[in-house]
């Protein structure tokens, strides 16, 4: 280092972050601790040092004391760095010659007692650590101009939508046959009750239709590589056994297709063949094939009926499953929510009785593309009465603590359409707590509640065939407490239909890995931050969506969608992107050449040359995680920003108050 | 009819934190407890009531219904419970507040303390002794077991003598332990 | 493996027929058991309604005696099981429990070190015999009895966690079906009986009785098979207080589980305690000899084909 | 000898990787859990960075204990840097035990960026354990010899 001792000037700022820090830590007498310390040439406090007058105060003693580290002792280095460095940057200092000091989310919001002694220790450690920090240089890359987008439900296809409408490259991938996701197969929307096909075809067929938009369905993204701005994702395609340029939707090959299997869209209550399109809206209009069930496939060219019929040839058993790579700048993850099953909860008797049915089961009965035509019956029975049981593996700590946000509205909804679609009917809510907190929400609770709904206050035990008096024989009995009244109650209906639990996709941690995310304590992805970042996501340029993030209704996704196009495309409009600078670099003086680092770099950013007998860093491939410096046997690579001195420093101040005075280290 | 002032909340007895799963404080009145339970519709408070009068502090009052008394332990409220409240013991926790404060029927707490009397004697239950000490009070109560009592008689399952455990004085030493430790409610 | 059976006080007086049918057919099976010596009292189900120590100490002190032997200990008792297991398991989770615990022990000379080993008979029979031995050895088979499989209340929650699915366990079909009898759909199997509620508050306790007898002749059972020997006594001692109840009069033969082990084994009725049951197991016997007619006739046919 | 006071209290020295375990510790500060201001925090952008020798520096300075925590086993920001740091510290813990360091004193811990409980939990525990085994005052040891 060039400097002398004489030459560090340390600047160290404390704030009270209103009564947030200053209610637990003493600051006066933090920031006179800090005064003491060596190469300490400031010390202030100050109610909110991220304010304008807050961040004025630090570039003023900056340009005035001339100050070359800063320290400011505030919240977590991941809220407010950027802003600091900033700060640094506006008075000319380097952004890297800040050090932050996290003195409350991990110290005065968490300690009742003893955080002004251990915020001590923390600043003390941050002061020394600022003594060795290092000017560096920050990079920029281009990016690449195109934006990925997994999964095509509602979420996904408005994220598409606006990025190619500002003229930029998508690709969305869809695992499924067809994009539409599970809004498509709903059949009404609260609380305006417009049908949800109605208004979400046009942007289906929008999205097919434009040309910046390149559509890759019955797929899935198998990896990822690269970093913000230039990622590389590899896509797994299916073979459809139906060739996508040829095939024009006639239909022809699902008509004569003689072998059926249970339909996946109608949740397996209605049918469709081994060729088929998931329903007639499906996007695109090409069918694929199902191996599984076709004989053609499974007999080896026994069969072969759509082969025959289909005048454009388009039927292709060659197709065997292709790997795709493309580029993209930014990601958008918008995989979405799997819908629980009940099964799991068995005293709710779904699947052992047949007229248990789930949320979505109903939306196909009542929709009339459905199985049943919309006709809301059972094996051609039409209930006369029907309870609905809400928060099923909801609310609950022995399925998911977490309310599922939809299910009072849509249970409202189910209850205006029985009572549209069935001739005096009887319709039971079986709720806790009702929540329409969304806009509209209150007003269709009113709505629902005029029409002849009976309102049970409690959570159901069960549903059982057992008839305990003649009015219950043949029927469902659920047996709940009222708990308004106090009183058990046993009330007998044809149909039940319960509202499953929206919960983290059964692959959900693999996503997770294959994008480097984050889930959290209830498995869904983790954002950024919970309020003021709420698409961002701890791996830069990889943005979270709609269900993938948590329960959420059909308003709130479309919005989150349109967000995560507006991420997308601030950082591909931008054209560059900062790489990180505190990367690695081989001391080539001191490389022994044993080549333990090469393999250990998980981005093959350390390359070994014969000719030299050294190991070099790309430091354009290289991230900073470290893992060489580590591992160097001989201390040849320094790990910028992180270095041995700067860590070791740090380590020995942290703990300066545990040792008597007299000792040594 | 007048308004009750709620009685301000005092510490929960002792027992009531429970180490299997969470105290009543964590009852979000779902009802699920009540509708598990086969007698919840002889309870003056049913179980989800029992929780929120002990949410409230008026635990007394929980005791005096009787509503513990009803409860079999058969556990399916606290296997069920969405929020981990362990509801059996709450309700063994008012039923012992039942039992000791003396809110019980004569008999019902006769028939508790009976049967750990015997228990207490001979390590062990002991029909004879305990039908002695529980019908002997109120013989009108034998009345209606008559039946089966003739069953159990004539079937030979009623042993005049049973075997006890051999050293009785360690388990009368082990009931007066257990009553310094915990005190009576 | 090693067992020490604690039979529990109903076993060795009410319920004897269950603790002989036990007996019997475990010996049949040739496992070999030594009684828990010294057992004592686990407070049955009104401990926890005196004394909330006493109530985990009592069924800790048989454990501490169980982990001497060093064997698992096996109760053919659910609600000893229960007690039992719920001793172990808030001891295990709170240290001041144990001390508290130890402590009244301490009295009798004895320490609980948390390492007993405990098993449900129910649990002995299907995964250390096994069903498959079971079934080889079937000499009569219960061909055409149709039983209502009657698990239980803190059977299903507590007992079945261990080793089967908490709300809904299978365990106890299985084994009937090895039995060759058909197990028929029971919809309130894993209700509660209503515990000592049929002593201590007849008019709460007996209609719950009669529910349980009612849902097994809607599903047309010929007999109720109960794991639990207080669930024995209640459905079979109470059966006119239940009709009274539900206005009607019921004479459903009910077995403990052993019972009905024992017959398919073709072990003697005498040995296996049914004599002494309330309600008379003969329309059982008819069933099964039918049965046996029934498909001896059966064979003869094929044979004469 | 250091003769442990009463009101003694533990100094633990937690070196949290940057995207898993030191958002897990700024997730229990805003849900404002409460724990034991024992563990004091070193951030790291991946376990993988941890250097033996920080370590023992640790001990060396001061510290009665030392928790490394990072990101669950193949949930690495940067892949697998904390398998690297698995291995390495096999070889760690048996070093510490030929140090005199009783192994106990060191912790490898998984905290997820989700998991703001755990973190808080495992403060105390470790807190409440070394509490338990009193001061380590491995400077005397070194000292000494």
């Amino acid at each position: 280092m060039a400097e002398s001792k004489n030459d560090v000037r340390i600047g160290v700022y404390v704030c009270h972050c209103g009564s947030n820090i200053a209610g637990t830590v003493d600051v006066d007498d933090l920031t006179s601790f800090a005064q003491q310390q060596g190469s300490v040439a400031v010390a202030r406090n100050y109610k909110f040092m991220c304010s304008e007058p807050g961040q004025a105060l630090i570039k003023k003693d900056i340009e005035e004391l001339g100050l070359n580290r800063v320290v400011v002792a505030s919240c977590s280095p991941r809220m407010h760095e950027p802003t600091f460095r900033r700060v640094c940057e506006d008075a000319n200092l380097n952004p890297y010659q800040l050090d932050m000091c996290n003195i409350r989310e991990q110290c005065s919001w968490v300690h009742k007692s003893g955080a002004t002694g251990k915020a001590k220790a923390l600043v003390s450690a941050a002061i020394s650590r600022a003594y060795y920090l290092q000017p560096l240089e920050r990079r920029e890359v281009l990016v690449t101009p195109a934006v990925l987008v997994v999964g095509g439900g509602i979420a996904g296809i408005q994220a598409a939508l606006k990025v190619a409408e500002a003229g930029h490259k998508v690709y969305l991938v869809e695992r499924e046959p067809s994009i539409g996701g599970h809004m498509i197969q709903l059949d009404k929307t609260f609380p305006t009750l417009d049908c949800s096909a109605c208004i979400l075809t046009p942007k289906m067929a929008a999205v097919k239709a434009h040309p910046d938009i390149e559509l890759m369905t019955y797929s899935e993204v198998v990896d990822v590589q690269g970093y913000v701005g230039n990622f590389r994702v590899t896509i797994r395609r299916k073979p459809r056994y139906v060739d996508e340029s040829l095939c024009t939707g006639c239909g022809i090959c699902q008509e004569k297709c003689p072998w059926k299997a249970d339909s996946e869209f109608d949740c397996g209550l209605g049918q469709r063949k081994a060729i088929y399109t998931p329903f007639p809206q499906a996007v695109p209009n090409v069918p694929v094939i199902d191996p599984e069930h076709c004989v053609y496939i499974q007999k080896e060219g026994k069969c072969g009926a759509c082969l025959k019929f289909c005048e454009r040839g388009a039927i292709d058993f060659t197709q065997k499953e292709k790997m795709v790579d493309v580029e993209v700048g930014a990601i958008i993850v918008a995989t979405g929510y799997d819908l629980m099953d009940p099964s799991a909860i068995s005293r709710l008797g779904y699947k052992r009785f047949p007229n248990v049915i789930t949320s979505m089961e109903f939306e196909r009965l009542c929709n009339a593309t459905g199985p049943t035509g919309g006709h809301i019956t059972i094996d051609g029975k039409e209930p006369k009465s029907v309870a609905i049981i809400h928060c099923v593996g909801s609310r609950d700590e022995k399925y998911h603590t977490y309310c599922s946000r939809v299910c009072c509205m849509y249970a409202l909804k189910f209850a205006h359409l029985i009572g549209e679609k069935i001739e005096g009917a009887q319709v039971y809510q079986f709720y806790i707590d009702m929540r329409c907190y969304g806009k509209g929400f209150e007003e269709f609770y009113q709505r629902a509640s005029s029409e002849a709904v009976n309102f049970v206050r409690g959570r159901p035990a069960q549903v059982t065939d057992f008839a305990m008096t003649p009015e219950e024989k043949g029927k469902l009995v659920v047996v709940c407490e009222n708990t308004l009244v106090g009183r058990p109650v046993r009330v007998p209906v044809d149909m039940v239909i319960l509202c499953p639990a929206m919960e983290p996709r059964a692959d959900a941690k693999e996503v997770a890995r294959r994008f480097n995310l984050s889930q959290s304590a209830d498995g869904f992805l983790l954002e950024k931050h919970a309020k003021l970042d709420p698409v961002a996501t701890a791996n830069d340029g990889v943005f979270i969506v709609g269900c993938v993030q948590g329960p959420k209704d059909i308003p709130d996704t479309v919005a989150q969608g349109l967000a995560g196009a507006a991420e997308a495309l601030a950082l591909i409009e931008k054209g560059r992107v900062e790489l990180e600078a505190a990367t690695a670099f081989v001391n080539e003086a001191a490389c022994s050449g044993c080549k333990i680092c090469v393999s250990l770099c998980p981005y093959s950013a350390i390359t070994f040359s014969e000719t030299e007998k050294l190991s070099h860093i790309n430091e354009a491939l290289c991230k900073g995680c470290g893992v060489c410096v580590a591992a160097c046997p001989a201390g040849a690579i320094v790990g910028r920003h992180f270095t041995d001195q700067q860590i070791l420093a740090e380590v020995a101040a942290l703990l300066v108050d545990t040792r008597p005075a007299t000792v040594a280290v | 009819m007048a308004v009750q002032a709620l009685a301000p909340r005092s510490e929960p007895v002792r027992v009531m934190k429970d180490p299997l799963g969470n105290s009543f404080e964590y009852c979000y009145q779902c009802g699920l407890c009540t509708a598990s339970c086969r007698t919840a519709f002889a309870m003056k408070f049913t179980p989800r009531q029992v929780m929120n009068l002990l949410q409230l502090g008026c635990e007394d009052e929980a005791a005096a219904s009787g509503s513990g008394m009803l409860c079999t332990a058969c556990y399916s409220c606290t296997f069920r419970c969405p929020r981990g409240v362990a509801v059996t013991d709450m309700m063994a926790a008012i039923q012992r507040l039942n039992i000791h404060r003396k809110h019980a029927d004569r008999d019902i707490r006769r028939f508790y303390l009976s049967f750990m009397r015997t228990v207490e004697r001979h390590g062990r239950f002991h029909e004879i002794e305990f039908m002695t000490r529980y019908f002997l009070p109120n013989p009108l109560l034998l009345r209606a077991e008559l039946g089966v009592g003739f069953h159990l008689l004539t079937k030979g399952k009623i042993s005049l003598n049973p075997a006890g455990v051999k050293n009785t004085k360690a388990m009368a030493a082990m009931f007066h332990k257990a009553e310094e430790i915990e005190g009576r409610l | 493996m090693s067992y020490v059976y604690y039979p529990g006080c109903s076993l060795t007086g009410t319920a004897r027929e269950c603790e002989e049918s036990i007996q019997s057919v475990m010996r049949f099976l040739g496992v070999k058991w030594t009684e828990l010596e010294d057992w004592n009292c686990c407070g049955a189900a009104v401990a926890t309604g005196v004394s909330y120590l006493l109530s985990l100490a009592l069924p800790a002190r048989n454990l501490a005696l169980s982990e001497k032997t060093e064997a698992d200990l096996v109760t053919g008792c659910s609600r000893c099981y229960l007690n039992l297991i719920r001793a172990q398991h808030y001891i295990q989770h709170n240290a001041n429990l144990k001390r508290d615990v130890n402590a009244v022990l301490a009295e009798a000379g004895i320490q609980y070190a948390g390492t007993a080993r405990l098993r449900h008979l129910l649990d002995v029979i299907i995964n250390d015999v096994g069903l498959d031995t079971v079934a080889e050895k079937v000499t009569q088979p219960l061909s055409g009895l149709q039983v209502a499989a009657y698990y239980g209340c803190c059977q299903g929650m507590w007992t079945y966690a261990q080793f089967d699915s908490t709300e809904d366990p299978t365990c106890f079909d299985r084994l009937l079906a090895a039995l060759g009898a058909e197990v028929v759909y029971y919809p309130l199997k894993q209700a509660c009986c209503g515990g000592t509620l049929s002593m201590s508050k007849r008019a709460v306790g007996a209609p719950l009785i009669g529910d349980l007898l009612l849902a097994a002749i809607a599903v047309e059972a010929d007999c109720i098979v109960t794991a639990c020997p207080l669930c024995t006594f209640n459905l079979n001692s109470f059966q006119n207080e239940a009709g009274r109840a539900k206005g009607t009069k019921f004479n459903m033969p009910v077995l403990f589980v052993t019972q009905l082990m024992g017959l398919a084994f073709g072990l003697p009725p005498k040995t296996l305690g049914l004599h002494r049951n309330v309600v008379p197991p003969d329309p059982v016997y008819r069933k099964i000899a039918a049965g046996a007619a029934a498909s001896s006739a059966e064979a003869v046919a094929s044979g004469t084909k | 000898m250091v003769v442990p006071s009463n009101n003694w209290e533990p100094t633990i020295v937690g070196f949290l990787c940057n995207w898993c375990a030191y958002q897990g510790a700024d997730l229990a500060g805003t849900s404002r859990m409460t724990y034991a201001p024992n563990v004091r925090i070193v951030r790291v952008m991946c376990t993988g960075r941890i250097d033996p020798t920080f370590v023992l520096k640790a001990f060396q300075s001061g510290a009665d204990g030392v928790i490394v925590a990072g990101c669950h086993p193949g949930d690495c920001h940067y892949s697998e840097g904390n398998y690297k740091t698995i291995r390495r510290v096999t070889l760690l813990r048996k070093l510490l035990s030929q140090m005199g360091i009783d192994p106990e004193r060191f912790r490898l811990e998984w905290v997820s960026a989700g998991e703001g409980a755990k973190w808080a939990q495992i403060a105390d525990e470790m807190s409440a354990a070394i509490k338990a085994k009193g001061p380590l005052a491995w400077w005397e040891t070194l000292k000494e010899a």
